[in-house]
């Protein structure tokens, strides 16, 4: 298990299989993996976007995370997990946020990564300050619900 | 009882602060070191409280040497 | 939208990044990207699997799994997807099977992975053959509803 | 009517051929073929059936140059 938080942009795909190749009880047991990347949109609620701030609260973050993971793993059976989350500025097409979950079932993969990335919107302790075309700045509200329409 | 208080994104920008040290003669809540350290502000009210990197209520009470820590809804992901 | 079947191994992480960076539609717009890889386990039902043969229906295969991501397609917003699955002579980790769905929002690109692997698990014509540490042979009777525990 | 037929995984090797090429003067579903093609086998409980390759239930009615499939349940992914 591991999480990382990076004040530099990386790539989901290495971070993955450096991981993979690191950790050892992965090998043979693992039948299903689930990957989660989240990455900066050029648009949000109507406006361009040109780049974007990402603070955090330091240990927090990583506190909050692991409990989350924790959760994850009484709830589902797991082998192995990674979250990796940027701070720092981004810009779009910059991957945000990486959460990988290994185990022997698709079910499990698929229910806890889900579930790790939903605690991590509400709980992880990350804001977000949107710089839009017009220069002006603004602070994003509130997480969504992920859907392209609200009106499910 | 000597309380770190910390403010972040929004909540930094509004109290112009990124910290405060305070000290209580007595025991206090959440709710009261806010009030304490910003007396002309009230609480917003979609705010957020942690006391040693944990969520907490407004009325939890902390102990001495606490970390408290005061910010917006959490937009990470 | 690509659909591959492959008779050789391949890097599901490699895969995606070409694909990435060959599909322009996907710059800017993505906001979200959920990836399923399921990986050949050394045990199946008790029973430790030395190799694995993996059939399929030409062309039926690219068939089914096109009417799939239509019909993901049609129930949630995706900008695009990709299915790569294995076929042939296969060894414990080795990929079988890949999605990747591109979305701007988490919830439709969670969704629609999962809803892609699950109708291919139901629907895309492949059997698989189980080699066992004894030597003997196996069908595989039917795919499980991907979970550790069947109490569920 | 010319209907080609084909056999995979467990029942290709139930059936020891890979396909069939059957002619019928008549209209005939699928089960129809099946029995016409494996007179002494009866059809499996769980097998599946495609036409054109496409899934059909067994008494879809086929056309001249049509191609049924028969299989056991799917395993992949």
């Amino acid at each position: 298990m591991d999480i990382k938080i990076l004040a530099e942009s990386f790539d989901p795909w290495q971070e993955i299989k450096q991981y993979q190749n690191s950790a050892k009880k992965i090998k043979g047991k693992v039948g299903a993996t689930s990957i989660f990347v989240g990455t900066m949109r050029d648009f949000n609620e109507g406006d361009i976007i040109k780049a974007m701030t990402l603070e955090h609260y330091p240990h927090m973050t990583e506190k909050q995370l692991a409990n989350i993971i924790e959760e994850a793993m009484q709830k589902w059976q797991i082998i192995d997990a990674l979250v990796v989350h940027r701070v720092g500025n981004i810009f779009p097409d910059d991957p945000i946020v990486l959460v990988a979950v290994w185990s022997s079932h698709r079910g499990d993969a698929f229910d806890s990564s889900r579930y790790i990335m939903e605690a991590l919107k509400a709980k992880a302790p990350f804001w977000k300050k949107e710089l839009l075309a017009s220069d002006d700045e603004r602070w994003v509200g509130k997480n969504s619900d992920g859907y392209e329409s609200r009106s499910r | 009882m000597s309380i770190k208080v910390r403010y972040f994104a929004s909540l930094k920008e509004m109290t112009g602060r990124a910290e405060d040290q305070l000290d209580f003669s007595k025991s206090v809540t959440v709710k009261e070191i806010w009030y304490q350290a910003n007396k002309d502000k009230t609480l917003p009210d979609n705010i957020l409280a942690a006391v040693n990197m944990e969520y907490v209520s407004f009325d939890h009470r902390v102990n001495d040497g606490d970390e408290v820590a005061f910010f917006p809804p959490v937009t990470g992901g």
